[in-house]
């Protein structure tokens, strides 16, 4: 069930440019939290920000009760996020939408991909996989050398490829290319990532099953304004915030 | 202190209620508190069949404000009234449903489905929505088509018929008058302004709509104004809103001459914003010198 | 970056201007920086006759915005020309006067008066003023009434006519529409959207004269939209303003299909706003793929 | 010449009931800084607030270049400055407007009548005329006891009587029934406060000369949006936060 939480900032660091990693500390237990899931921040203290902004949980510290957060200052909300500090509180919703349903797959292999600011949620997925005895290959697709994030935390765990756009990194050009090169075996793909990256692997690997995690302008973010819906294969639409963002890949279908 | 207001076909506990829209059909907000401490619920906006909106980006955020345009996006009413409803009959809460159409005959058909439920206790008659017949004149800004669509609508219902107004007019006064000598119990108002917001990166409108309604405390001053102007003109129930986002705001739109408020875009910020109002109203109007809800409606119109 | 643009009549060496009624007569931000760095300085609305305005309270601020209803202070137009253009004539900017009144013959006499200064290279009228003859109707909300003022105020007139158009209107495109086919040169767009805000305590509207015009961010979606919508449809100059605080507001504009922009109230909150724009903007042109600020104009058109 | 400053809070304290003191540290010399003027603040970071709040000089340090100001809680932007913590910024235009015309006035004895926050910009005249020799006499006038605020600072500068309307502390009733209970022989007088007081005191004392400092809702601040306007006994307007605030009683008409 949803809550509005007051978390803690308990930790703030730049790990990549214009790129941030926070710890937040919550009262209540962090264990409904899974992998896939969001949190749907208030940005500043009055109402001259009326939407909140949503980004996913990128890891869990269940002991601690600490969700991790990483998310890429692209304006107003992102920058004053990425402004907070250490002992600062940050009011949000939590935990939304849907989450990848690793506990109703059986597989010995996973094959996730990510681009940009889509790595984050596959993180906590990594793990919670990697718990289950899931062997875990991870495709990292950024633009450029300097935006590289969590490339050694993703090794921690599993095979990791990584590209760059413009080649300054690892293999050069889009995460289909290295799923191309590489082809790894998996039995299910778990994806997170720009609008037409997403588009690029579902069509690719459309004989295989997967789940992928989208990203729309948001509203209420608990499925209340219909603002963030996605056309579904059955007709009609699905909402993003509640019914996804992640949807299984053959349930939706990609602008 | 006494909270409750009473507007015609409506015994309100208090004067707060989620406006159309931005509440869903109460379903999702149900899990954060216990519905039933709200004045009165509107619903979604029901058109005659199931529509699936405009395509996304359905919002975008401005200064102190938001654009929208989810484009009508519901079920369809019969859909609604046999899968939406239901849920919300456990709650001593009136329900207000919000009647859309792209013709008359729709929005006939639309009042007239509702006829046949228990449970909604009023029709809020939308007016200001954008593609419908007549030449791509809008229902709400034309003051003849707003009587007409009010007179048809109310001979299909047995409910009293609150008609929603468009801020986008030269004279709001003038379709206020229309629509009450048509027959309306009640005005609600505002509607969103209509604005555009373009992205510097794409250089698209970043509503793939183009244009959106902005609402929000952005929006604030427009509908106290507008409310303030009506209700020196004509008299008549006015539901509020634009803007709210707390019990301050309530007061300044109870003496501008709204009878009761929706809140709107205030519950994105903050899901528990209508019960956090409800909470701090006595309190404020205590604070100002009201003695309950209706000891404030219209003050702001006694020092002239 | 080239920076600058051509409007019928000014030739600007950026799009920059502060807008009418935010920058008195320039006096007072002469001591903050030098107005050579504008691109164009639009002076406060002259009236034929000296006016005093309304009482006060005069302004009130309101989410990302503020109400205003100075109601047209100026010393009239003979001591305007006389006693403050002479202080601007140190400067290599172009002035605007934007012309007022409550008939037509005044705004006819006011044009008139200007036409005798060599310093005016071009004049806003401002159709939007409350309190005008004809039974109350506002020139800027008729569109019969807006191409009369425009076409009589032309004719006294050897310097280009720009017609400042009110917001608070059914449609925005058919008061353009009117006053270019009568013969304005240009548009400025926005006038302040009308709003209230009432006094908790005291009970009564904030500004003294009730009724303010509403100015600042919380009007840019309006603004953006008025101006594409415009764009759209008519083929003329454009002077945009309504909320403008930064370089990026500016280039909305431009994409919107603005040629030139004001910056109204942003004045007060930073007095050194418009050289900060100025100076920002080759850098956020830049970033966005921009060779030029005539690159930019009505771009965000193109992807239709 | 006017100029935007960005102030350092040094200092912060609640001295009274709702009401703060602050310490301000300025770059440039505040010798500049006459008493009667005020700065004109910015209030938040964003745009959400787009008018400055003007607050009156209560006192300069020239030596440390420190300027004081005194400010009550009544809306969203003194609160916000209420909230700013030592070590935070502040940004200011100043000086702006008037000042009482001291540097031009022969005199023994002055009359100082302050109310509520009209009391603050006396303080630093009070020091003034002291160090020229004047000898100071202030009647206070306050709602409420627990609003009293500065009555030890202006003893150490000469004879004080304070009002409060309430008769909660002082005299009970208004700084005009103080007046008149007291009879104080004085060759000035300079006030400030709200303009119901100042209206009582300039048709109380209409035989004498005095200084008055007017408050009106202000745009610009500085003289270019005609918002703050006073009407003048000879026709037409004064503009108060550019002629003003401080008015020879004789030149203006209170509503
Ligand atoms: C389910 C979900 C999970 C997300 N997880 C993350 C994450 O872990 N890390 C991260 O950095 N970002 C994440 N995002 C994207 C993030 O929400 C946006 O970057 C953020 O809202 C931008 O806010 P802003 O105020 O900084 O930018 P704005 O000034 O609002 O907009 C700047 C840019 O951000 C884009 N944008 C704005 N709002 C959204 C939105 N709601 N969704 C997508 N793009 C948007 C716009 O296209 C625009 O180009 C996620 C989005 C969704 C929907
Ligand atoms: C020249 C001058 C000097 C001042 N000096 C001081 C001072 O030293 N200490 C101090 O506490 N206050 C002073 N004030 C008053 C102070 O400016 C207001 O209290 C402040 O602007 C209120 O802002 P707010 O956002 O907190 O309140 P808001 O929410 O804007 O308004 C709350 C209340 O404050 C009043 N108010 C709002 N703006 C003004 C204004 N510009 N002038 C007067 N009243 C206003 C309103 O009547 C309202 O009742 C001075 C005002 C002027 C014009
Ligand atoms: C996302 C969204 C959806 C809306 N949908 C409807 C609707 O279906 N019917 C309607 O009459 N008004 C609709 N509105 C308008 C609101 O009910 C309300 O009139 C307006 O938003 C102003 O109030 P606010 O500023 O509190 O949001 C919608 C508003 C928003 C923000
Ligand atoms: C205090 C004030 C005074 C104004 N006076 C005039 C005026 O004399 N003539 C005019 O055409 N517009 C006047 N305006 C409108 C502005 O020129 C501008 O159109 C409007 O404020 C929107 O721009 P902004 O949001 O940047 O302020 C005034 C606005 C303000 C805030
Ligand atoms: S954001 Fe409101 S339904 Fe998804
Ligand atoms: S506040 Fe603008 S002239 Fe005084």
């Amino acid at each position: 069930m949803i809550r509005k939480a007051n978390l803690t900032i308990v930790h703030h660091e730049k790990i990549a440019e214009s790129t941030f990693l926070l710890h937040v500390l919550s009262e209540a237990s962090t264990l409904d939290i899974k992998p896939g899931q969001f949190i749907h921040i208030k940005i500043g203290q009055d109402h001259s920000h009326v939407l909140r902004r949503p980004i996913s949980i990128a890891d869990v510290d269940h002991t601690n009760k600490i969700i991790k957060i990483i998310f890429k200052t692209v304006g107003e909300g992102t920058s004053y996020l990425s402004q907070q500090k250490v002992g600062g509180k940050i009011d949000a919703l939590l935990p939304c939408g849907s989450s990848y349903p690793i506990d109703n797959l059986t597989m010995d292999h996973a094959l996730l991909i990510g681009g940009g600011i889509g790595v984050p949620p596959l993180y906590y997925l990594a793990k919670q996989l990697v718990e289950k005895g899931v062997s875990v290959t991870t495709i990292l697709g950024f633009q450029t050398a300097s935006h590289v994030f969590f490339e050694q935390e993703f090794k921690a765990l599993g095979d990791v490829y990584v590209a760059t756009n413009d080649g300054s990194y690892g293999h050069s050009g889009f995460v289909t290319d290295v799923y191309h090169a590489v082809k790894p075996s998996f039995d299910y793909y778990f994806s997170c990532g720009p609008t037409p990256m997403l588009k690029g692997i579902t069509t690719d690997l459309k004989e295989k099953q997967g789940y992928i995690s989208l990203e729309e302008r948001m509203g209420c973010g608990v499925g209340a304004c219909f603002a963030c819906v996605i056309p579904s294969v059955n007709g009609g639409y699905k909402k993003i915030c509640q019914q996804g963002p992640v949807f299984d890949a053959s349930e939706v279908i990609l602008a | 202190m006494n909270l409750s207001v009473s507007l015609p076909g409506l015994k309100l506990k208090n004067p707060i209620m989620p406006a159309s829209g931005c509440f869903g059909f109460g379903a999702e907000y149900s899990k954060f508190y216990d519905l039933n401490q709200l004045g009165a619920i509107i619903i979604k906006a029901a058109t005659a069949e199931a529509r699936y909106g405009n395509p996304t980006p359905r919002v975008a955020e401005t200064s102190a404000g938001m654009l929208n345009a989810i484009g009508l996006q519901n079920p369809g009413v019969d859909n609604i009234i046999a899968n939406e409803l239901p849920a919300l009959s456990v709650y001593d809460t009136p329900i207000i449903a919000n009647v859309a159409g792209s013709t008359i005959e729709e929005y006939e058909m639309v009042a007239k489905a509702f006829k046949n439920t228990e449970q909604v206790e009023a029709l809020e008659l939308n007016i200001s929505c954008p593609n419908v017949k007549e030449g791509g004149v809008q229902f709400g800004t034309d003051p003849y088509l707003a009587s007409e669509v009010t007179k048809r609508v109310k001979a299909q219902s047995d409910v009293p018929l609150y008609v929603k107004l468009s801020p986008n007019v030269t004279n709001i006064v003038e379709i206020a008058n229309a629509v009450a000598k048509a027959g309306a119990d009640g005005l609600s108002m505002i509607n969103t302004l209509t604005g555009m917001r373009i992205d510097l990166q794409t250089r698209k409108p970043i509503i793939a709509n183009k244009i959106g309604g902005l609402s929000g405390p952005a929006i604030k001053p427009v509908a106290i104004r507008m409310i303030y102007q009506v209700k020196q003109q004509i008299d008549i129930p006015i539901i509020g809103m634009g803007g709210i986002t707390c019990a301050e705001d309530v007061l300044e739109f109870l003496l501008a001459g709204a009878n009761a408020v929706a809140v709107g875009t205030a519950n994105f910020e903050n899901p528990f914003i209508c019960p956090e109002i409800i909470a701090e109203l006595p309190e404020v109007l205590k604070k100002y010198g009201f003695s309950s809800v209706e000891d404030a409606i219209g003050k702001g119109h006694i020092n002239e």
